[in-house]
């Protein structure tokens, strides 16, 4: 088991030398640490830590804080000789989320750049085509996925859904099978209660 | 036989032979349905155990086909995307005449489980005609073949016309259709 | 014009036949999956279903090709003797022209397939003929053996030959003849080793990609009448033919049963797997069968 | 009484008039030529049927002519072809650089075929052979690259040169030119060595298997007009050689006990079934349509040559109807891609698509041409393969037998592709505005269809003329009625089968109109598993249309041309060691070499 937590503290090395202030660290398990910094030290974070052999950005995904008015990007490296994943976080403006694309470092990430476009609205300059539409064919809304999107809203607009009547619709008009019911409980209580008038 | 007093002689023996010739093939066409299944939710796992040993789809005369030309009925199984009615329309027309729709799940019918979602419609019939709903968040192979039978019973009595109303309303239909899904053939990158 | 009326007879005989024998087949396998499999006259039912429906045309060679198809495999059952007896045409049953006129058939639905447009549908096609092109080969050298032996190329000629007293049919006779000519009778089928040009969940469903309602119809018709002819040239070939109606009916019966459950138990192969294996054993089996009936003469 | 020394010499005269002509105006030209040619082939029709012409001589010096059966049948097909080609010329001149000596070395290649086939003596065989080749040698280039004719003129000039060789044996064995007597009196060593030689020349000649590297290239990159030509009719001087050698001399190989058939004819059938796989093989591959065609011409030498080494008269009837319907079918096909070619500008498959909706004519013709080339029932190659099948069976060759089949199954599938990638599939929206071929283009094409159909239907009036030439070959003929042809083992009765063929199809037709209409619906509305697909390229699949057959032998394709390669290094290589021994810079080697050859010629005026 040691080895493990060795890694974790060489990765610990490896940010403390590239002198980034790292606003919080999370170490989630053995195998999963997250760092916190800020926005200007993206690029230089994530050149290092591929130097030092996290080749893979397994995923860029982006997280909304309305209360905080914030939007929150996370880059989630992985290293295939010393098995650790690397998440990057970093908290960037709500009103216009904006961060310079990471194509050179790691080409992989334009179709994550594009489709945080499309759910969260975060615009990426440097990478040529984020603002086309990915997987949402013609949609005409804000982006679907920030907090202050109202989906019930949307699907009420959009779909219409099935309205109900408020009876129940009576299935045999006319009536015959509850009486038949009835007179079924009736005889039932009477042989139970030996037959005396109820 | 119809009163021949006001329609013309051959006319009545046009329409007469016409509905003969109709109701055989409803015979035929009725015990020999060819279903594509468009399995889009999670109800198409549903389909294997009705076609195997235990409750064999194929002695009501039914088996799956590969290519809607072919196929009468369109299955539908389960919750159904913009994206994925668009596909499903397109190979809604392609079906030759007369065609049928059997919905699964209750995804088809109010939405189910995602009813409140942005991206899964609520009501199937608003875009295309279905003649019979199978109730149930993924239906047993039981009440799926029930289904089944309800539809021959319906292509008996003459009641399972879905294709006749899409004729019929067919502005109606596309006017839902675009409503809901905007432009029904897709021209982007990917689809060049 | 007595003969022609004779063939038309047998070609409906042949559907007839095949249909119900087709469906009787799909019940047996349902009960080999024990479950109960559809009515024997489900076949029938399905083709009037296509018959009955409206389908799409994609332009008049869509539709020629069909025909052609249609009108090809019906003039070749036309020809095809039932027993030694019972024959349209007499001694006009050429061994060839049952070879070549399904050529004809396959050329219909060739060109009315590639003609619907669809990438499908010509994939489809140029498996259906690279299949041809490897079953073939091997089947024709045992029909090569078999003419030479009996010096006759016509059917009942050759089923005469087989039930002569001293001669025992040519399954027996030449043995390494007969598993080609089953191996061939799977590949002319396109029963499931084989099945490489209907694939339905490959190419969804080859050729046939395309057609609807009167056309799949007419197609299936086409497809029963296919599989009349080869089989039953299968049974006067090798299994001496009938002379009577019965004999005729049972040995048509456990062929065709015999090759469906061979291809029910069988997965399916790739396309160039069928031309290589088809090249390898059947047609060595065939050419040494040829060299030692023809030039050594031992016949059993 | 048409001599056939006055049809050259018209024919002579007509190529200078229309040398003239077409200088003043290509159409004039051109349908002088079609003129010209009808005349010569009504003509040949009229009287050369049944041996009519006269073949006196007043006028050529030297020139001894000699009807025969034989010779007539191919004059008579080859200048049909002519004819039907000719039809091409005013569409087709513009497009060449020298316009006027197309048409004068077109005609004149005609003066050497007619007097190829008409003489009775070797020499004039040998100066018509030549001109033949000079003017195609001409011809050619004017297509799309000179490196063709190179090709084509090197191997036909090393056929012509072994023919002349055995020429020159015959007239020290037999001490005549007459070629009747010179191959008959042959025996011993000296007729096999002739033999070979012969059979070297028709290989050339025909672009049989050890000589085909030619075929593709020169048909291949021909004018289009000239490509059915060459593969129809000069392919068939090949044949009229080989049948010289196969069964002119008397065969004197050793005989094979256990098929009885002579060693050389065994081992020409052998290469002849060679030559079909391989040439079937080669066009599966093929992605242009007119080399496709050129390996089909190929592989159906072949069959010719295997129906003519099997010394046995239903084979050699099956053998002389092949070269009719082959010329015609073959004839037609290209003609067919001529036309295509002439409305797109290329015949690459890969390029073309859907042309069946502008040029529906040019699609029935091309079709019924390639029914004639499988071999499928209604039409004449049917009939001819038939035969070779019953000689091939009641001889009982195997490995020939297996060469046969192949050939005639893959004959259908090199044939489908074109029909399948070119014509048929998704309409290309740039061929959108070409139209069906001019009128004038459009008679040959009926014609030969028209004939396609009637030698599949009806052959016994050909048979008849066929069994003339078996008869004076001195075979059995074979028995033919009116409407049956007796096989060796078999019955067979083209007219029967083409009879029930159209009631099938009557049948089928009468289901088809009683079932309810079918609605209309383009070519791009079809079944994509729910994708949008926009583009009509993308969904035509036309590029390597046999690629899992391909695969299969795609590495073993190329080592013919590897072979031809290392020969021709090898030849090279020779020539350096020449040049570095005899005409080396310095005196003294070429001295020596001097004293050497004067010391020897010396020595042999002393013994």
């Amino acid at each position: 088991m040691t080895n493990f937590t060795s890694n974790i503290k060489t990765v610990d090395q490896i940010i403390e030398k590239t002198r980034v202030e790292v606003l919080l660290k999370d170490e989630i398990d053995n195998y999963q640490v997250a760092y916190e910094i800020n926005k200007a030290d993206i690029h230089t974070t994530l050149s290092s830590l591929k130097k030092e052999g996290w080749i893979q950005l397994s995923y860029l995904s982006a997280i909304d804080w309305p209360d905080e008015n914030k939007m929150e990007l996370i880059y989630l490296l992985f290293n295939w000789e010393t098995p650790v994943y690397i998440q990057i976080r970093s908290k960037i403006d709500r009103e216009h989320p904006e961060v310079a694309s990471i194509i050179q470092i790691y080409p992989g990430a334009k179709y994550y750049e594009r489709e945080a476009h499309e759910f969260f609205g975060i615009h990426f300059p440097g990478n040529p085509d984020y603002e086309k539409q990915l997987i949402l064919e013609n949609w005409d809304d804000i982006p679907p996925l920030r907090k202050d999107f109202d989906p019930r809203a949307y699907s009420d607009k959009k779909f219409p859904s099935r309205e109900y009547p408020d009876q129940f619709s009576e299935k045999d008009p006319k009536n015959k099978k509850r009486e038949k019911l009835e007179a079924r409980d009736i005889r039932a209580n009477k042989l139970r209660s030996g037959g005396e008038k109820q | 036989m119809l009163s021949t007093k006001f329609t013309k002689k051959d006319d009545v023996v046009k329409t007469e032979t016409d509905r003969k010739w109709w109701e055989i093939g409803d015979y035929f066409r009725r015990n020999s349905l060819w279903m594509l299944m468009y399995c889009t939710g999670c109800c198409a796992i549903e389909l294997p155990p009705s076609m195997t040993a235990a409750y064999d789809m194929e002695r009501l005369g039914m088996g799956p086909m590969a290519t809607p030309r072919q196929a009468d009925i369109l299955l539908v199984s389960g919750y159904l995307s913009p994206k994925t009615l668009r596909r499903l329309i397109y190979t809604y027309e392609q079906m030759s005449e007369p065609r049928y729709v059997v919905a699964l799940g209750s995804c088809p019918i109010n939405g189910g489980i995602y009813h409140d979602s942005h991206v899964v419609i609520n009501k199937l019939n608003q875009y295309i005609p279905v003649d019979v709903y199978v109730g149930g968040c993924m239906p047993n192979p039981e009440s799926l073949l029930n289904g089944f039978v309800d539809l021959m019973q319906g292509i008996k009595n003459k009641t399972a016309m879905g294709w006749k109303r899409y004729h019929e309303h067919y502005d109606w239909y596309k006017a839902n259709q675009k409503h809901s899904l905007g432009e029904l053939i897709i021209h982007d990158e990917f689809h060049e | 014009m007595i003969g022609i009326l004779i063939g038309i007879g047998i070609a409906f005989f042949g559907f007839v036949l095949q249909t119900s024998i087709g469906g009787i087949n799909r019940k047996i396998v349902g009960r080999l999956q024990k479950r109960h499999g559809p009515r024997w006259y489900q076949e029938f039912i399905d083709i009037f279903k296509l018959l009955s429906k409206r389908s799409v045309c994609h332009g008049w060679i869509f539709d020629f090709g069909v025909i052609m198809a249609l009108g090809g495999i019906i003039a070749t059952a036309m020809f095809m003797p039932v027993t030694s007896s019972i024959v349209a045409f007499e001694n006009y049953d050429n061994f060839f022209i049952y070879v070549y006129l399904l050529a004809v058939g396959m050329l219909g639905m060739a060109m009315s397939a590639s003609g619907s447009g669809n990438p499908w549908a010509s994939i489809g096609v140029m498996r259906a003929l690279t299949t041809m092109l490897a079953y073939e080969v091997p089947f024709l050298i045992v029909a090569l053996t078999i003419l030479n032996l009996t010096d006759y190329s016509s059917l009942t000629d050759i089923m005469l030959y087989q039930q002569a007293a001293g001669n025992s049919w040519f399954l027996i006779a030449l043995p390494l003849g007969g598993i080609v000519g089953v191996l061939a009778l799977m590949g002319m089928l396109g029963k499931k080793p084989f099945e490489t040009y209907i694939a339905p969940a490959e190419i969804a469903s080859g050729p046939m990609v395309e057609y609807g309602g009167k056309q799949l119809g007419m197609l299936f018709i086409m497809h029963e009448i296919t599989v009349f002819i080869e089989v039953s040239l299968f049974v006067h070939l090798f299994l001496g033919g009938a002379s009577s109606i019965v004999e005729f009916l049972i040995k048509y019966f456990i062929v065709y049963t015999v090759v469906n459950l061979i291809s029910n138990v069988n997965g399916r192969f790739k396309i160039d797997q069928v031309v290589v294996f088809f090249y390898k054993w059947p047609l060595f089996m065939a050419v040494t069968q040829a060299i030692i009936a023809i030039y050594f003469g031992w016949v059993i | 009484m048409a001599s056939i020394e006055l049809l050259l010499v018209f024919l002579v005269f007509a190529s200078f008039i229309a040398y003239g002509l077409t200088k003043l105006n290509t159409f004039a030209g051109s349908v002088f030529t079609i003129f010209s040619m009808m005349f010569i082939f009504v003509s040949l029709a009229m009287y050369g049927l049944d041996l009519g012409m006269d073949t006196t001589v007043n006028y050529l010096p030297s020139i001894a002519f000699e009807q025969t059966y034989l010779g007539a049948f191919f004059a008579l097909i080859i200048t049909f072809i002519y004819l039907m080609v000719s039809f091409f010329h005013p569409y087709f001149i513009d497009t060449y650089k020298y316009k006027d000596t197309y048409n004068f070395l077109f005609i004149l290649s005609l003066v050497g075929i007619i007097g190829a086939f008409y003489t009775g003596h070797f020499i004039n065989l040998f100066f018509f052979f030549e001109l033949v080749i000079w003017t195609t040698m001409f011809l050619i280039p004017q297509g799309k690259s000179e490196d063709a004719a190179i090709k084509y003129f090197g191997f036909s000039v090393a056929g012509s040169m072994a023919m002349l060789a055995g020429i020159f044996l015959i007239y020290q064995e037999a001490g005549t030119f007459a070629i009747n007597s010179g191959l008959a009196s042959l025996t011993g060593g000296s007729a096999t060595v002739v033999f070979i030689l012969f059979m070297v020349a028709a290989f050339a000649k025909l672009g049989a298997f050890p000589l085909h590297i030619w075929l593709p290239i020169a048909h291949g990159n021909a004018p289009h007009p000239f490509s059915p030509v060459l593969s129809g009719a000069l392919v068939k001087l090949g044949a009229f050689i080989g049948i010289l050698g196969l069964i002119k001399i008397a065969p004197s190989t050793p005989v094979f006990e256990a098929i009885d058939l002579p060693i050389g004819q065994y081992i020409i059938a052998l290469l002849g079934s060679l030559s079909i796989v391989f040439g079937t093989l080669m066009a599966i591959k093929e992605d242009d349509a007119k080399k496709l065609l050129a390996y089909s011409s190929m592989s159906h030498g072949g069959y010719i040559l295997v129906a003519f080494s099997m010394l046995d008269g239903i084979a050699f009837a099956g053998g002389f109807y092949h070269i009719l319907a082959h010329a015609l079918a073959s004839a037609g096909a290209f003609m067919a891609i001529a036309t295509v070619a002439r409305a797109t500008g290329t015949t690459k498959i890969k390029e073309l698509g859907g042309m069946i909706h502008k040029m529906p004519i040019t699609y029935l013709a091309y079709l019924i041409a390639i029914i004639s080339m499988a071999g499928i029932p209604p039409m004449g190659g049917f009939v001819s393969k038939w035969l070779i099948f019953q000689a091939v069976t009641d001889q009982g060759l195997v490995f020939v037998g297996i060469a046969v089949f192949f050939g005639s199954v893959g004959s259908f599938l090199y044939v489908f592709r074109p029909l399948s990638a070119m014509f048929l599939g998704q309409e290309f929206s740039e061929y959108k505005d070409n139209k069906e071929a001019p009128l004038l283009m459009l008679i040959p094409t009926f014609i030969i269809m028209g004939l396609n159909i009637y030698t599949g239907v009806l052959p016994s009036g050909i048979l008849n003329f066929i069994n003339n030439i078996v008869v004076e070959l001195g075979y059995a003929s074979v028995t033919v009625t009116t409407f049956e042809v007796h096989g060796t083992n078999g019955i067979l009765n083209p007219g029967l089968i083409s009879l029930v063929f159209a009631v099938g199809i009557a049948i089928a037709f009468i289901i088809f109109i009683l079932l309810k209409k079918s609605r209309k619906v383009g070519l791009m509305d079809t079944y994509t598993a729910g994708n949008f697909v926009h583009d009509e390229h993308v969904f035509h699949y036309s590029e390597d249309f046999y690629a899992p057959l391909e695969r299969l032998y795609e590495k073993h394709s190329h080592w013919m041309t590897v072979f031809y390669k290392a020969l021709a290094h090898k030849v090279k290589e020779l020539g350096h060691m020449c040049q570095y021994l005899f005409m080396s810079k310095h005196m003294s080697a070429s001295i020596l070499w001097i004293v050497a050859v004067i010391f020897l010629v010396l020595v042999g005026e002393l013994l």
